[in-house]
């Protein structure tokens, strides 16, 4: 009988074993990390949208209350993005030709409603209600981020249910006096703890993780 | 004379040749018909498991109140036919039971392509089969985890397990015999192939030392691993509620019952096998008889089961309970219940007959009965517990349709079809075990 | 088949299918099963061919989808006081037969999606029908019609008004003598202003009425007793003893939801009240009150009215005695009982036929009415409701005659489907095929439409504005919810074309009327109230005390008699033939509404047919299983249908269902059931003698969702009368098998906080089955077609199960709606694998859909048997005007998942967001599931059990409170009040009428 | 002195009788001889007391692997079902054990099982597709009926002439010289 296979077989053979354990666990490795990559999460992506909207001008620079555009923020599910007359309510005097703007014109002109692309979207089968969020002192910072300094909008957080529960199973630590759930630059004072804790008493804070909260 | 072990006359180059030779003779013309049937019904089985994707689990006859149907049938039945190999090899080697070296080969073999089959459904069974994969534990963006107080959950470990460490046994016992292809063969990428999968087995002293270490170690975690997966499987009923499912009994009646249709299903393959190949030296009377009799002994535990799970329906006093008992004997399904009977319980009886455990073709018979009454069995637990329970409001019936038939011939075409390539591919008998135990041919000569 | 016989030029346009459909019953079931449409399409080839490569690719991907951008599209310019995600409610009224039903239309972003009842309204109280919940199917049902047709081309509406107003003027000379309006019975104030200004302008015009359901039996009864048309209605809150002679007055009929409430109030027992009224039911075929009675005794017609003479001699109506059967025996002591209970409750009983039934009838339940003094108390009469009522079988015979003599040149048809639904022996469509000019206003395309020159699609109620009367006479103005979707017209828009009126926009023409009614001063805030209200105040017409013509009556009465005694001694009577409406599709219009298909029938439990149906008796005599097809054959006519074998079905006596195998209609409709109107003539619109069965061999497969009849001694739905109850209150509780173990190897979980549970009451459960279409409606239930539902897989979340006690002749009924227990040890929950279902903190059990893989594990071990699992994609993703159907506030669930109950927890999320909002804590009553808010009689009960103070809480602590199957130790969280009945002691049990002549073979 | 053309690995004795082997063995270590290897094909008890072998570790690293797969199966469970996710289940608590016996233990018999396999191929030096011992060309019937005997070049009495002369002494069938490539 003769050889069959040279000698550089034998390590080869011992590599591949390793190797191929080795294989397995990084094929697994690369899916998680992928499944949390913004890439998936579509987080900091900024989407195309019809005009080029800036919050970091009208929230940073003028100083407009979420609540101008956003009106039903806090008493419906659904914040509200504004329709085409709100935004003429300004530019029909500033900007008013600005050819960044034509197509806002035109949506007041025919009716026809701008088609803005979702940027914080939530899975269907998921139910948020903006209104409770803001009502128990949850500000808008703690999901959208600093949109005072976003010149083109892209989401801040994951919005993944790892994400979400992060703070429903200890809503007491995000909570901030309602004066400043609008304000995006408020900063947690130095002893935040104890201040938090107090105001989670007083908004009857609670933290809500049944499965029937988000999914019906 | 005394049948024996293995035929007189033999040496151990006699052996090694007659079985090396099953896989190195050139492809018999019986096989092509035979393997071309067998794969036409794995074809079957794609097409209905694509349409099943396709449209969803309503092509099945399943409905409420009857969730179950076919699917875990079959997947029952598979995984008791599965439980025979790794059995014999396992504790009949703790036992040091001689005869196994013949079978254990391919009753292991049978092992791996049943639990293969077993596997498939419950994922085919699904609402959305895509989606198996969330039985397993693994870190997700959601920050779920699977159910750990469901038998469900409590089978994937198990099967997967069983499947794995089946697997392992099966290969360890394969190197030497490999090494042996490896160096019988005259086809180079045979030598290649086989080369490869012995990992260069010098059969050297240390070598074997080890060998037998793990071999004794695999039988020892195999053999529990064995009785708890059938225990688990059955917890899938007994841990219901329902009326025929919620009884402690399960457990040793549902291994029991594997052991039996194991064997059942190794009569049924060993027997034409050995014809077709003539190696009725290496499996001989002796081993069909044994079989014959664990068969009768097991089946006589399943029939006492059958005969507990109905005396305590009665002696329960519970209307449910009761109500069970008399839909199995008098409801709508009783005559898949009678025919249960006359296989597992009349058929088995035959087995008393010395005669009977003799006679090749007569056990064969009897091991089809078998075969056809395990399966039976499994649909009484599964559907006529389920068809009638509770509210007698909700009570249904059950009516497989074609595709629940195309996906269970499907199977058994899968399993012959890999029964086939193995017979033709890898010895279907433990070679180097069988040089181990030859009759003392000089003196002196000891062997493990 | 009446449509069958024309022979001119309209033939060619007809479409093949007729022909097919026109054969009735096939052999055995269709290629596709009614409903199979609403399943996804098969595959073709190719795209098969793919996925059989990548099958088995499948399963991981899963893992690693990204999800696509969707976009959000706000309003160029704000509607007012729409907030997005905030439903709105508009008050506004939903017809049947004419008369109001005043409902709340919750409405999501400008589309209705749900139907309530307007608590202010007297025909509903807060409560609906299932006619009024399904109505939203009608609305968003695809196969509507789309377009104006002329001669199936498709045209404008101007197109048709040019048509019609030369025509028109054409008339105007001859005064309108060729102008005929034919409609339905209607209540409505602005089309009686309209047809008065029509008479105005042309006054020899006709408007004919036909309702193929008609109250025609009333009307002539009212005729006759009081010499002309009234309105009669009951106060059942009033009433100590009902006897109902073939009425279904519980669940049918005008206010039969008032009817319902004002009944149940008065037999709720409790602990330490014990006040019960009683009911005695005598029907010819069983019906939803009859299982509600605490006597139930059914009989063939003949018979009953031969009853009904005896009550009337009872009550001192006639001075002749019993007849027939009820001269002697225990009938006649039966008889004699009901007849002391009735009169020792003078003036505090009701005796009430069936909308449906004989003048005859009608007239002696009048009478008897007036003898015990209960008109006036009980029996309120008043104005008509209807506009110009009118005998509607007399006014169809007019029509038809004067199309037969070509009086007519132009006939409008407003609604209604007559070429399918009026009497066989008109032969309505070969007469109006002689119409020069003939126009059908409908929903949808129909038998009527196909054989006039034009189709106009008609407006849905809930698109249109207009006012209708309620059974009591108060007016509601009806507003749209919603543009027409197809720009359909109202009636009054087109009748506002024929009177040349200057208003044509229906708004106008409906404000004209309410100026002119409350006066132009300060109209604007009236009317805004009236919108917002839902009712008109004061319009109820007040009772009146009309002479009732007493010696008339009787006089008739004795007439009857005489011509009935022989009928009753006659012994070869045959098989009588009992016509009735379709307890879901009436008289077929609703047969394209899927919801009303699936629901299944009180008694029968039938889905998405009709049936022959037969006594056990009888089935037996003539060798009949259920699904044999059988031909009827009536005054050699014939007619194919399927047998159902029916316990309590009186001997002799076959019972047909109108509405079923429509020839032109959606594709929900198409082949369920069997056509009956061939057999109905206008000399029995109710009944008819002499009826020959054969059978054919053949077979026809029927979707009932319960096979099981008896409980088989297991104690779910428990009863008992209340001499038991109140002698052993606690008798629901010790029926139980055994008590659940108390001892466990784990902790129990403590629920403080909110506890949620149910309480239903048997008692109150009338089997109406309006919760389970409010449930449908609200929970985005899909519908399954009649194949899956034969396979047992229909997806309702409540069920109402039905049970049979006693003599199959004549078996008591107990009927118990079945819903998520939300068991507090739900079996359902440990065995999910990857827990998708599991316990809330409050108790709930809960489904996450989203998670679930589909082991169908759970429903396996659900006790109750109440999980529902989609085998397929059942529900439509792709027809997009069904997707304005659904609450957007439920997931609509896809292929593989499991589902079930919630409560409802959509509406417990919202309430408890809402209080949190307020910082105030849940009010007992705040939160009300879809169910308990449709039920007219209260029987279902949620709330939170841990609260001491709230309802469910009070009634768990009742004697008669159970939960059924808690001897597993499930701890079930929806709970039950036994049924209380309260037979009349003196009377016991009906006895069985030994009649029934040789049948015909 | 005779200068070999290529380094060797040994030289190889084959005989035709276990019995044979077993006896060269013997003599071959009274000789003094340590580095040797036997070829068999079959496992012989005899043998490895001949060589002297010990008794293999492989037992005690199973029962470690077996350890571990408890272990960690059970603090899976308990972590997801009590920190992780803990659900109200059909009202059983989070932590219920019983529960939890069978995915513990069968995830001890595949770890063990696993340590068992990998072990003994780590112990047996496989795998190791290419050896000098299959230079020899009647090496192949060690698979079938015919027995060797190595004595390895390490050995500080190995010298080929010798060896070789003294391996004929014990009737063999042939001897050979192994090459080391």
């Amino acid at each position: 009988m003769s050889q069959l296979f040279h000698h550089s077989t034998n390590t080869l053979a011992r590599v591949s074993i390793f190797g191929a354990v080795f294989l397995v666990a990084g094929f697994f490795g690369v899916v998680t990390l992928l499944d949390r990559s913004t890439y998936f999460t579509r987080q900091t992506e900024v989407l195309r949208q019809p005009v080029p909207f800036s919050h970091d001008h009208h929230v940073g620079a003028i100083g407009i209350d979420c609540r101008y555009c956003h009106t039903s923020v806090e008493t419906a599910a659904f914040a509200g993005v504004p329709p085409t007359a709100t935004c003429m309510n300004c530019h029909s005097q500033i900007w008013a030709d600005s050819p960044m703007l034509q197509p806002v014109r035109d949506s007041f002109r025919t009716g026809e409603p701008l088609r803005w692309a979702r940027v914080n979207d939530l899975p269907d089968f998921v139910y948020f209600d903006h209104s409770i969020h803001i009502a128990k002192g949850i500000g808008c910072a703690e999901c959208h981020g600093r949109m005072d300094r976003m010149p083109l909008t892209h989401a801040a957080s994951p919005l993944q249910m790892r994400w979400c529960l992060d703070c429903h199973r200890h809503p007491g630590d995000r909570v901030r006096p309602r004066a400043e759930v609008f304000n995006t630059k408020w900063e947690a004072p130095p002893g935040a703890a104890a201040l938090r804790a107090d105001l989670a008493k007083r908004y009857q804070v609670t933290s809500m993780t049944d499965c029937s909260t988000c999914h019906r | 004379m005394a049948p024996t072990v293995i035929a007189p006359g033999h040496t151990a180059a006699t052996v090694t040749d007659k079985i090396a030779a099953v896989v190195l003779q050139r492809t018999p013309l019986w096989f092509y018909p035979a393997f071309g049937a067998a794969f036409m019904l794995l074809m079957t089985l794609l097409y209905a498991i694509t349409y099943l994707f396709a449209k969803g689990v309503g092509i099945w006859g399943v409905n409420n109140p009857v969730g179950w149907g076919f699917a875990i049938i079959n997947f029952v039945w598979w995984i008791g036919i599965g439980h025979a190999g790794t059995l014999i090899s396992a504790i009949l080697l703790l036992m040091r039971q001689k005869w196994r070296t013949s079978i254990n080969r391919f009753a292991e073999a049978m092992t791996l392509f049943a639990v293969a089959c077993a596997g498939l459904f419950p994922i085919l069974h699904l609402g959305r089969p895509w989606l198996a994969y969330w039985l397993f534990p693994y870190p997700n963006t959601m920050w779920v985890w699977p159910q750990f107080r469901s038998p469900l959950i409590w089978d994937v470990f198990a099967i997967s397990t069983y499947m794995l460490v089946s697997l392992m046994f099966w290969y360890v016992g394969l190197i030497p015999d490999v090494a042996t292809l490896r160096d019988r063969t005259k086809n180079k990428i045979g030598q290649i192939v086989y080369g490869m999968m012995a990992m260069g087995w010098r059969g050297s002293a240390k070598h074997w030392h080890h060998h037998d270490t793990a071999c004794i170690l695999l039988a020892a975690l195999a053999t529990p691993l064995v009785v708890s997966v059938h225990s688990v499987v059955s917890f899938d009923f007994a841990a219901g509620i329902i009326p025929g499912w919620h009884t402690t009994l399960f457990p040793p009646y549902f291994v029991a019952g594997a052991i039996f249709a194991g064997f059942a299903m190794v009569i049924t393959l060993c027997i034409p096998l050995r014809a077709a190949f003539g190696l009725h030296d290496f499996i001989t009377e002796w081993h069909v008889r044994n079989m014959a009799k664990v068969m009768l002994a097991t089946g006589l535990i399943v029939n006492y089961g059958y005969g507990i799970e109905l005396f305590i329906a009665w002696y329960s006093g519970s209307p449910y309970e009761t109500f069970m008992l008399s839909n199995r004997i008098g409801g709508p399904y009783r005559f898949i219940w009678y025919a249960l009977i006359l296989c597992n319980v009349v058929a088995t009886q035959f087995l008393w007959s010395a005669k009977v455990r003799s006679s090749a073709v007569a056990l064969w018979v009897v091991a089809m009965f078998i075969n056809v009454g395990m399966w039976l069995e499994r649909f009484v637990i599964v559907v006529t517990s389920l068809h009638r329970d509770f509210m007698p409001s909700a009570w249904g019936m059950y009516y497989p349709t074609k595709f629940d038939w195309m996906t269970f011939l499907g199977s058994i075409g899968l399993f012959l079809s890999l029964m086939f390539l193995f017979v033709r591919l890898l010895p279907m008998i433990s070679i180097f075990e069988i040089r181990g135990i030859l009759p003392k041919t000089r003196a002196g000569e000891r062997s493990a | 088949m009446s449509a069958g016989e024309t022979t001119n030029i309209l033939r060619h346009w007809r479409s093949l299918e007729e022909r097919e459909a026109g054969a009735a019953v096939p052999s055995q079931r269709p290629e596709f099963a009614p409903g199979d449409e609403l399943l996804p399409d098969s595959l073709d080839r190719r795209r098969f061919l793919q996925l059989m490569g990548a099958s088995f690719a499948l399963a991981g991907l899963g893992a690693c989808t990204r999800q696509p951008v969707e976009s959000i599209v706000p309003y160029a310019r704000p509607p007012e006081e729409v907030i997005p995600g905030k439903p709105l409610y508009f008050a506004t009224a939903l017809t049947l037969g004419g008369y109001a039903t005043g409902v709340l239309v919750e409405s999501h972003m400008g589309r209705p999606t749900k139907v309530e009842g307007n608590p202010e309204h007297p025909a509903s109280l807060g409560a609906t029908d299932r006619f009024c919940q399904a109505t939203l199917l009608d609305l968003y049902d695809p196969d509507r019609s789309r377009a104006a047709l002329h001669l199936q081309r498709i045209r404008s509406w101007e197109a048709w008004v040019q048509t019609l107003e030369p025509a028109l003027e054409a008339q105007v000379a001859l005064q309108g003598a060729g102008l005929r309006i034919l409609s339905g019975s209607s209540s409505s104030p602005t089309l009686a202003a309209q047809m008065q200004r029509l008479k105005a302008r042309f006054p020899q015009a006709r408007w004919h009425r036909y309702e193929p359901v008609s109250r025609d039996g009333l009307r002539s009864a009212t005729l006759a007793g009081f010499g002309k048309y009234v309105e009669v209605r009951y106060d059942f809150s009033q009433a100590d003893v009902v006897v109902a002679l073939d009425s279904d007055f519980l669940v049918s009929g005008p206010g039969c939801v008032r009817a319902a409430h004002d009944f149940m109030s008065r037999r709720r027992v409790r602990d330490g009240q014990y006040g019960m009224n009683r009911l005695y039911a005598v029907e010819s075929t069983p019906s939803a009150t009859g299982a509600v009675a605490d006597h139930r005794l059914s009989l063939a017609p003949d018979l009953l009215l031969g009853f009904a003479f005896g009550l009337g001699f009872e009550c001192g109506v006639i001075g002749t005695g019993q007849v027939g059967p009820f001269a002697s025996g225990d009938l006649h002591h039966w008889l004699n009982r009901v007849g002391v209970d009735l009169r020792e409750h003078a003036g505090r009983s009701i005796v009430i036929a069936g909308d449906e039934t004989s003048a005859e009838l009608q007239t002696l339940a009048l009478a008897m009415n007036y003898y015990l003094g209960n008109l006036g108390r009980t029996v309120l009469v008043s104005e008509p409701v209807e506009v110009e009522p009118v005998s509607h079988v007399g006014s169809l015979r007019d029509l038809v005659q004067d199309m037969r003599a070509g009086r007519v040149e132009i006939l409008l048809i407003l609604g209604g489907n007559p070429v399918y639904d009026a009497p066989a022996d008109f032969a309505f469509a070969a007469a109006m095929e002689k119409v020069p000019l003939r126009a059908h206003l409908s929903l949808n395309e129909d038998e009527t439409s196909e054989l006039c020159h034009w189709h106009l699609p008609m407006a849905h109620e809930l698109e249109t504005w207009g006012d209708a009367r309620a059974f009591d006479g108060t007016v509601t103005v009806q507003q749209p919810l919603i543009d027409p979707l197809y720009g359909g017209k109202s009636v009054h828009e087109l009748l506002a074309v024929v009177t040349g009126e200057s208003e044509r926009k229906g708004i106008d023409i409906v404000r004209r009327t309410w100026k002119e009614r409350l006066g132009a001063v300060d109209f604007e805030p009236a009317w805004r109230r009236i919108l917002h209200d839902g009712i008109v105040p004061g319009s109820a017409w007040p009772p009146q005390t009309y002479v009732f013509q007493s010696d008339w009556v009787t006089q008739f009465c004795l007439a009857l008699v005489r011509e009935l005694i022989p009928r009753l001694e006659r012994k070869d009577a045959g098989i009588d033939l009992v016509f009735r409406a379709d307890p879901s599709l009436h008289d077929g219009r609703f047969a394209n509404n899927g919801w009303l298909q699936e629901l299944p029938k009180p008694w029968t439990r039938l889905t998405w047919d009709n049936a022959a149906i037969l006594g056990p008796k009888m089935a037996a005599d003539l060798s009949l299983k259920p699904e044999d097809v059988v031909e009827l054959e009536l005054r050699d006519t014939i007619v194919r249908a399927p047998v159902w074998v029916l316990p309590g079905q009186p001997d002799g006596v076959v019972t047909v269902h109108l509405g079923y195998g429509r020839r032109r209609v959606g594709r929900v409709g198409k082949g369920t059931g069997f056509d009956a109107y061939p057999l109905r003539t206008s000399a029995g619109l109710d009944r008819a003698g002499g009826l020959r069965l054969r059978r054919t061999g053949e077979r026809w497969e029927l979707a009932s969702t319960q096979v099981q009849r008896t409980m088989e001694g297991r104690n779910l739905a428990r009863q008992g009368t209340l001499l038991e109850f109140r002698s052993h209150p606690e008798f629901a509780r010790e029926a139980a098998h055994g008590a659940p173990p108390t001892e466990s190897l784990y902790p129990g979980y403590a629920y403080t906080g909110h506890a949620w549970g149910m309480v239903v009451d048997l008692g109150a459960c009338i089997g109406c089955n309006a919760c389970v279409m409010a449930c449908n409606a609200e929970n985005n239930i899909p519908v399954v077609g009649k194949a899956q539902v034969h396979n047992g897989r229909e997806m309702h979340w409540i069920r109402i199960d039905r049970y049979f006690e006693g003599d199959p002749e004549n078996p008591q009924v107990v009927q118990q709606p079945v819903l998520c227990m939300h068991c507090e040890n739900a079996p359902c929950e440990p065995v999910c694998p990857v827990g998708a279902t599991m316990h809330g903190k409050e108790g709930l059990n809960e489904m996450v859909y989203n998670r679930c893989v589909g082991t169908r594990y759970c429903a396996n071990n659900c006790p109750y048997k109440v999980r529902r699992f989609n085998f397929y994609q059942y529900n439509d993703r792709d027809t997009e005007v069904l997707k304005m159907l659904r609450n957007p506030d439920v997931t609509v669930r896809t292929r593989g998942v499991m589902e079930k109950c919630t409560y409802c927890v959509q509406r417990i999320n919202q309430a408890r967001i809402q209080a949190k909002k307020e910082e105030r804590s849940l009010k007992d009553g705040e939160i009300i599931t879809a169910c308990q808010q449709v039920c007219p009689t209260d029987a279902l009960i949620f709330g939170d059990i841990n609260d001491a103070g709230s309802k469910v809480a009070k009634l768990r602590q009742q004697p008669l409170h159970y939960g059924i199957l808690e001897e597993l130790n499930t701890r079930p969280r929806t709970t039950y009040l036994a049924r209380v009945t309260n037979p009349n002691p003196e009377s016991g049990a009906p006895p069985e009428p030994r009649h029934g002549g040789p049948r015909g073979h | 002195m005779q200068v070999h053309r290529q380094p060797l690995h040994g030289v190889m004795a084959e005989f035709d009788h276990s019995d044979r082997l077993i006896a060269a063995v013997k003599a071959v270590r009274s000789q003094g001889y340590t580095q040797l290897d036997a070829y068999t094909p079959y496992p012989i008890e005899a043998l490895h007391h001949a060589l002297g072998h010990h008794h293999s570790p492989l037992p005690r690293m199973v029962l470690a692997g077996g350890i571990t797969g408890a272990l960690g199966g059970f603090l899976l469970q308990t972590w997801t079902s009590t920190v992780a996710l803990p659900l109200n289940v059909g009202g059983k608590p989070f932590f219920s054990w019983p529960a939890f016996i069978p995915v513990t233990f069968e995830c001890t018999i595949l770890l063990a099982s696993l340590t068992a396999v990998l072990g003994m191929l780590a112990l047996s030096g496989l795998p190791r597709p290419h050896h000098p011992v299959f230079n020899v060309e009647r090496f192949a019937m060690a698979s079938r009926d015919r027995y060797f005997l190595c004595i390895e070049a390490g050995d500080p009495l190995f010298d080929v002439d010798k060896t070789c002369q003294f391996l004929w002494t014990l009737e063999p069938t042939h001897v050979a010289e192994v090459a080391e490539t």
